[in-house]
């Protein structure tokens, strides 16, 4: 049990949080939130896997420095998309019940 | 590329190009509309002209093209091909006579010309399929290229009667795909050769075979209008006078048919499908859908709804000839594909004349248009005759070719279903023709229109095809026993098929 | 309905989860080791960082896309614009605004010298050009910097610039035969360029997902 | 491995990279004038691509010059140079259509934003079909997915915007999952490199491989719009402008099909058939349920969106029939491009459809066959794609799934391709039918530029005329 693997074991419950998160949540928000709980699940799983030998391999952090950029433009998107959405429909969520909160 | 492969293609080209050029003809081009419509039909003519002294001097015409790996298209201008393909580009040559005269004015003429050229390379190409996959093609090509033809009008109606016919086809289309690709699973590729490739498979293949035949004959028979797959027929009625001639004399009846024939006698064998005991049922088929299309063609009082369950019934004719086991019967189902077809066409355009000059439709208002209209109701009397196989008319031939067949294949019940037909088409004609002549004539007609042009009846457009036709049903009938009737030229494709 | 789907990906989260965490526990070890091939390329990679030679020579084609992925967010977000008029400044607090003035030289100097510790430690141009950002966002929220709105044609050059330079080196180099293959001698000298390109780009690009954002609609 | 001239490939990602970054510099209105020769550019250079690997098989372009394991390799097969071929010039039909749809005044906004846009996505497209590594693979996916989201929103309406977000959380979320199953893969192998995976992949892997594999291909399937995760697509697809809709239906969708596909060819052949029926099934599903909806909406565009939908359910019945001996692999990638041409030629005639009668309703197209005819008549060939009857591309596809199907005797695969025939049938006809009956008096038809007919009709007939000729495509696969 390196604690590359215990990185790892925790990303795997971050992914699985964000995801569900990201599927059930109706505000926005908190989905694009989820989202990057979701995506941290991942690095830190990519990341911590690889050094569960405790020997520190710079691919896969190359890897997560592109990810964190996609994720960040992927981000900044949603929420402008959100933003534009608001200013439109004065909504907050997608879905209909969405318009109690 | 020989002239032996040119010339097939030649057939096919002469009028799809003039098809797509008129497609792409403004409405208002109408004298060159019709100069490349008649100058295809005569083009086809002359392609066809030198098909039929070919092949029957022995030559080899055919063109293969691959288009997936083993999977083909083949044309092969045989003279079973040439039997269809001379019958369709002779009446298309009349049709369009017939349609530039009937259309006169209407609107999207360049839409109905386009697509009836597109209906006649279909059907060309069909005809010279040398492989199943070829023919599905075509058979497709013809639902598709036939369906803006039945909906011309634009009305519901003929919306509704169009949508009836794609259901009906499509269905069929698929039952026939699914036998095809079963049966191109089994052997390959399916080529048509004399006396069948199918027989090769052995023993352990005859379930799947029957089958197959079932799937492949279903699908067929939808365009063969066998009795419960003929429910299109009298609904694609709604279209013009000319369409319902190309559909049902020409082009769509007669794919049907022809593919029967095809299937039985190139794909499986006459003899294996004799031995699969397929031929019966087949049998049984068709004199059923004899009888009761004339049955119902009795209680029609639209002229052309009765001609069309007449066109039910006659086209069975075929299917039985084909099912004869027998050289005789295969002549006669042969020459009465031939011979039904230029008598049905002579029908439609007669009827076609009373429509547009009388604006009657139903047969109770034909009383006394024999005097009003001699010539078209004369033509119409002598094809009725012919339908009903008086003496000297083409339809007496193919009837007694099939009697005698029945008879050398011992199955005598048929010779009573040729009896009871011709009783049920004398119980039909004979009441219009008693109307046409000995009835007098109503105080005024629907609304008559008297042409500007051209005698009294009507314009020589419109006058000119039905007496051709009607005098090729006498002369075919006389003069069948020459060497160069279609009577001639079933005799030499069945010495073919049966010599094996 | 709701609560049907909310039971359902509970349950598949759960089970996930564990399978997951099953998994990782009696994971065999790697196959391949590519920390041992990293270590002796470094020296062809014309950096000495590891994680940079990695990001911009080894693997330079994802961060080529990458480039391009962060372009096209603006895009985006910029073809959502309506081009409204921005919002009307804040109130300025004097104090945030002389903070702001003095911060700015300290945060471009950070921002080159991350740039430049980029080859043999960690750095680079992501983190400049974020570094950069930032100090244009603090510069707005005092209120020293309006919120942009669409671009004109140098702010877009500027946009663009950092992505044009990498595209042209590999351009050329693909000319020369393979795609972003530095040769050697000039490695080293070839990713500064990038980078500096990069740096002011990205600088540019991520302030303006944040400028573009406020100009409108606040 | 370079040769004198260098590799076409890398240039085919470069070039449509260039432009639409020189599209958004060049500013409003000049985009289109950039865009068209380039690729027309591109379809010379895919097709040069092609015909090279016709004689050499593969063309393997490691970039940087590193190779496999830690640099990433472009590999141009013929699954790739297939794919290729169809982006190119299903892009360079439709930028000559969208230059002519933009070029009215009140669609200024898109005209702007249109170019760089569709610049990013075919470059997203074409870096995924070479890209031999999974995290590049990743990497490309989202380039394709913002360009998309942003091309979905480049309309501006409320609906636009709404389907735009929709589209974009499930992209997201699918990503996250991909992004999840590299990384597990590339803890269990150490590389992310296809090249390096194949082999090490046996057909007993840990539970870790199962896992990745299941994630990355739900992920892949989410992003297609398979059947339980169709939900996006419709309001995306029927609400983008013409040219956006076909873009996304003809080729976006496309993308992650054929990484599904090079996954189940690749890597993970070994898993392949655990999951081939499930895949088989949701198409299946796909199909009828597409289908169905396709036959009661009563808009053009979300017709041909749900058409979209039944269609990919054909793409998915391929895998459980890969095992068998017929060219079940062909079939799918040659329903993939059948359907390309004609989804790109139906949703450009529904956009001169919905010009021509200003309204995007079925009933308003009564009598429209007398005015735009040439539309109808590419309507009515690509429908006879769709519907896979002869002579079409889709008849072949159609012909070597039931091949296929009947060869490994999997019989229900032939029902449902035969039923999925003819309920496209039943949809495409509901558009026909209406179009050749009379127009009603006061129906008033406003002119449609000439180029967007032509250009809907150039593509219908390549639907078609491929039909004549898929020998060269089958043997480009292998």
């Amino acid at each position: 049990m390196s604690t590359g693997l215990l990185y790892a074991l925790a990303g795997v419950l971050l992914f699985v949080l964000g995801a569900a998160g990201a599927v059930l949540l109706a505000h926005l928000m908190r989905k694009v939130l989820a989202f990057n709980v979701m995506g941290s699940g991942a690095f830190l799983v990519l990341v911590g896997l690889a050094q569960r030998e405790d020997v520190i391999d710079p691919v896969p952090q190359a890897m997560v420095l592109t990810g964190i950029v996609v994720a960040v433009a992927a981000t900044a998107l949603a929420l402008g998309l959100a933003r534009a959405f608001h200013a439109r429909t004065g909504r907050t969520g997608l879905t209909e019940e969405a318009r109690r909160d | 590329m020989t002239v032996n492969e040119v010339l097939p293609l030649a057939v096919i080209a002469s009028s799809l190009l003039p098809g797509l050029i008129i497609f792409a003809l403004p409405e208002r081009r109408i004298g060159l509309r019709s100069a490349l419509n008649l100058l295809g039909a005569v083009s086809k003519l002359v392609f066809v002209g030198l098909l039929l002294a070919g092949v029957a001097a022995g030559e080899e015409y055919g063109f293969r093209h691959t288009v997936l790996p083993g999977v083909e298209l083949v044309f092969k201008a045989d003279a079973l091909a040439l039997l269809f393909v001379t019958l369709s580009t002779v009446l298309w040559l009349f049709t369009t006579v017939y349609a530039i005269g009937y259309l006169e004015g209407s609107p999207h003429r360049s839409r109905f010309f386009g697509f009836f050229s597109l209906c006649v390379t279909a059907t060309v190409g069909l005809a010279m399929a040398g492989n199943l996959f070829t023919f599905f093609v075509f058979y497709e090509l013809l639902t598709l290229s036939t369906f803006p033809l039945v909906v011309h009008r634009g009305t519901p109606q003929a919306m509704r009667g169009g949508m009836v016919y794609l259901a009906y086809t499509l269905a069929g289309g698929a039952l026939l795909l699914t036998g095809i690709v079963w049966l191109h699973g089994l052997m390959g590729q399916v080529d048509f050769v004399h006396g069948g490739s199918v027989a090769a498979l052995g023993p352990q293949a005859t379930a799947q075979l029957k089958v197959v035949f079932l799937l492949l004959i279903a699908g067929v028979g939808v365009k063969a209008a066998i009795v419960p797959l003929h429910g299109w027929l009298p609904q694609a009625m709604v279209a013009p006078a000319p369409v319902s001639a190309l559909l049902h004399a020409v082009a769509v009846v007669k794919a049907g048919a022809f593919g029967i024939v095809r299937i039985v006698y190139e794909v499986y064998g006459v003899e294996y499908a004799q031995s699969l005991g397929l031929l019966l049922p087949l049998a049984i088929a068709a004199a059923i859908t004899i009888v009761w299309g004339s049955v119902r063609a009795l209680f029609q009082d639209d002229l052309k709804k009765r001609l069309a369950y007449s066109t039910v019934s006659q086209v069975s004719y075929i299917a039985l000839g084909v099912a004869l086991f027998g050289p005789v019967g295969t002549i006669g189902g042969l020459a009465h594909l031939v011979h039904q077809g230029i008598m049905k066409i002579t029908l439609f355009f007669a009827a076609g004349n009373y429509a547009e000059t009388l604006g009657v439709h139903k047969v109770s208002e034909l009383d006394g248009a024999g005097r009003r209209m001699p010539l078209t109701s004369a033509a119409f009397s002598i094809a009725a005759f012919g339908m009903i196989g008086v003496a000297p008319t083409a339809g007496y031939v193919s009837k007694w070719y099939l009697g005698e067949g029945a008879l050398a294949a011992g199955m005598d019940w048929v010779v009573a279903v040729l009896w009871t037909s011709s009783l049920l088409n004398a119980a039909y004609f004979l009441p219009i023709l008693y109307r046409l002549w000995f009835r007098p004539r109503p105080a005024a007609w629907p609304h008559e229109h008297i042409p500007a042009r051209g005698w009294r009846e009507t314009g020589w457009l419109l006058l000119a095809p039905p007496l051709i036709t009607a005098a090729a049903v006498l002369i075919t009938g006389l003069f069948a026993e020459t060497s160069w009737s279609p009577l001639a030229w079933a005799k030499l494709i069945a010495a073919r098929e049966y010599l094996q | 309905m709701n609560g049907l789907l909310r039971s359902a990906v509970v349950i598949v989260g759960l089970s996930l989860a564990a399978a997951m965490v099953i998994a990782l526990l009696q994971l065999p070890s790697a196959a391949v080791h590519l920390p041992a091939l990293v270590a002796e390329n470094l020296a062809q990679s014309g950096v000495e960082h590891p994680v940079t030679a990695v990001l911009l020579n080894f693997r330079g084609w994802d961060t080529l896309l990458e480039v391009a992925v962060l372009l096209l967010a603006l895009l985006t977000l910029l073809t959502l614009g309506g081009g409204k008029a921005p919002a009307p400044a804040a109130a300025v607090d004097p104090l945030l605004q002389g903070l702001a003035r003095r911060m700015l030289p300290l945060i471009v100097l950070t921002a080159g010298y991350l740039l430049w510790a980029g080859a043999h430690r960690p750095g680079g141009a992501f983190q400049a050009g974020a570094v950069l950002a930032a100090g244009a966002v603090f510069l707005q929220l005092a209120g020293l910097l309006p919120a942009w709105t669409a671009p004109r044609r140098w702010l877009r050059l500027g946009l663009v610039l950092g992505f044009l330079v990498f595209l042209a080196v590999a351009a050329a180099l693909l000319g020369q035969g393979a795609l972003l293959r530095y040769p050697p001698a000039l490695a080293g000298g070839l990713i500064l360029l990038i980078e500096a390109g990069l740096t002011l780009s990205l600088g540019l690009i991520l302030a303006g997902l944040f400028l573009f954002l406020t100009g409108r609609d606040a | 491995m370079t040769e004198a001239w260098p590799d076409p490939a890398a240039w085919l990602i470069l070039l449509p990279l260039a432009w639409a970054t020189l599209a958004f510099l060049a500013g409003p209105g000049r985009g289109g004038r950039l865009a068209i020769p380039a690729l027309a550019a591109q379809c010379a250079l895919a097709l040069w691509l092609a015909v090279s690997l016709a004689e050499s098989g593969a063309r393997l372009h490691p970039v940087g010059g590193w190779g496999a394991p830690l640099g990433i390799d472009l590999l141009a097969d013929g699954l790739s140079a297939v794919m290729l071929l169809l982006t190119q010039a299903v892009a360079l039909a439709l930028a000559v259509y969208a230059q002519a749809y933009f070029a009215d005044a009140h669609h200024r906004h898109e005209a702007t934003w249109f170019w760089p846009l569709t610049g990013f996505l075919i470059a997203a497209m074409n870096a995924l079909f070479l890209s031999a590594d999974l995290f590049n693979l990743y990497v490309t996916l989202e380039l394709l997915g913002l360009a998309a989201v942003g091309l979905v929103a480049v309309g501006g309406g409320t609906a636009q915007i709404a389907a735009a977000l929709r589209y974009l959380l499930v992209s997201l979320i699918a990503s996250g999952a991909y992004l999840m199953g590299v990384a597990l893969i590339y803890g269990t192998y150490g590389t992310a490199a296809i090249a390096s995976l194949a082999p090490l992949i046996d057909p007993t892997p840990p539970l870790a491989t199962w896992l990745a594999a299941g994630l990355m291909v739900v992920g892949l399937m989410a992003k297609t719009a398979l059947f339980p995760f169709h939900f996006w697509l419709p309001p995306a697809h029927g609400g983008a402008p013409a040219p956006v809709s076909a873009l996304l239906s003809a080729l976006v969708v496309k993308a992650s099909f054929y990484l599904v596909l090079r996954l189940a060819l690749g890597p993970f052949a070994p898993l392949a058939e655990m999951a081939a029926w499930l895949a088989g099934g949701l198409g299946a599903a796909a199909i009828l349920w597409g289908s169905w909806q396709a036959l009661r909406t009563r808009h053009i565009k979300r017709l041909v969106a749900w058409s979209t939908v039944a269609q990919l359910g054909y793409l998915f019945l391929i895998f459980p029939l890969l095992a068998a001996d017929g060219l079940a692999m062909q079939a799918g990638v040659m329903q993939a491009v059948a359907h390309g041409l004609a989804k790109a030629a139906l949703f450009a005639a529904a956009g001169v459809l919905m010009r021509a009668t200003g309204r995007d309703t079925l009933d308003g197209l009564a009598g429209v066959a007398g005015r735009v005819p040439l539309t109808l008549f590419a309507f009515g060939l690509a429908g006879v794609t769709i519907m896979g009857l002869p002579p079409s591309a889709g008849f072949l596809a159609k012909w070597l799934l039931i091949d296929a199907a009947l060869a490994s005797g999997q019989w229900g695969w032939v029902v449902v391709i035969i039923a999925g025939g003819l309920l496209a049938a039943g949809y495409i006809f509901r558009v026909l039918r209406r179009a050749f009956l009379v127009a009603p008096e006061d129906s008033r038809f406003h002119p449609v530029p000439r180029r967007l007919e032509w250009t809907a009709f150039a593509l219908a007939v390549a639907s078609v005329l491929l039909g004549l000729r898929g020998a060269e495509l089958v043997a480009l696969l292998g």
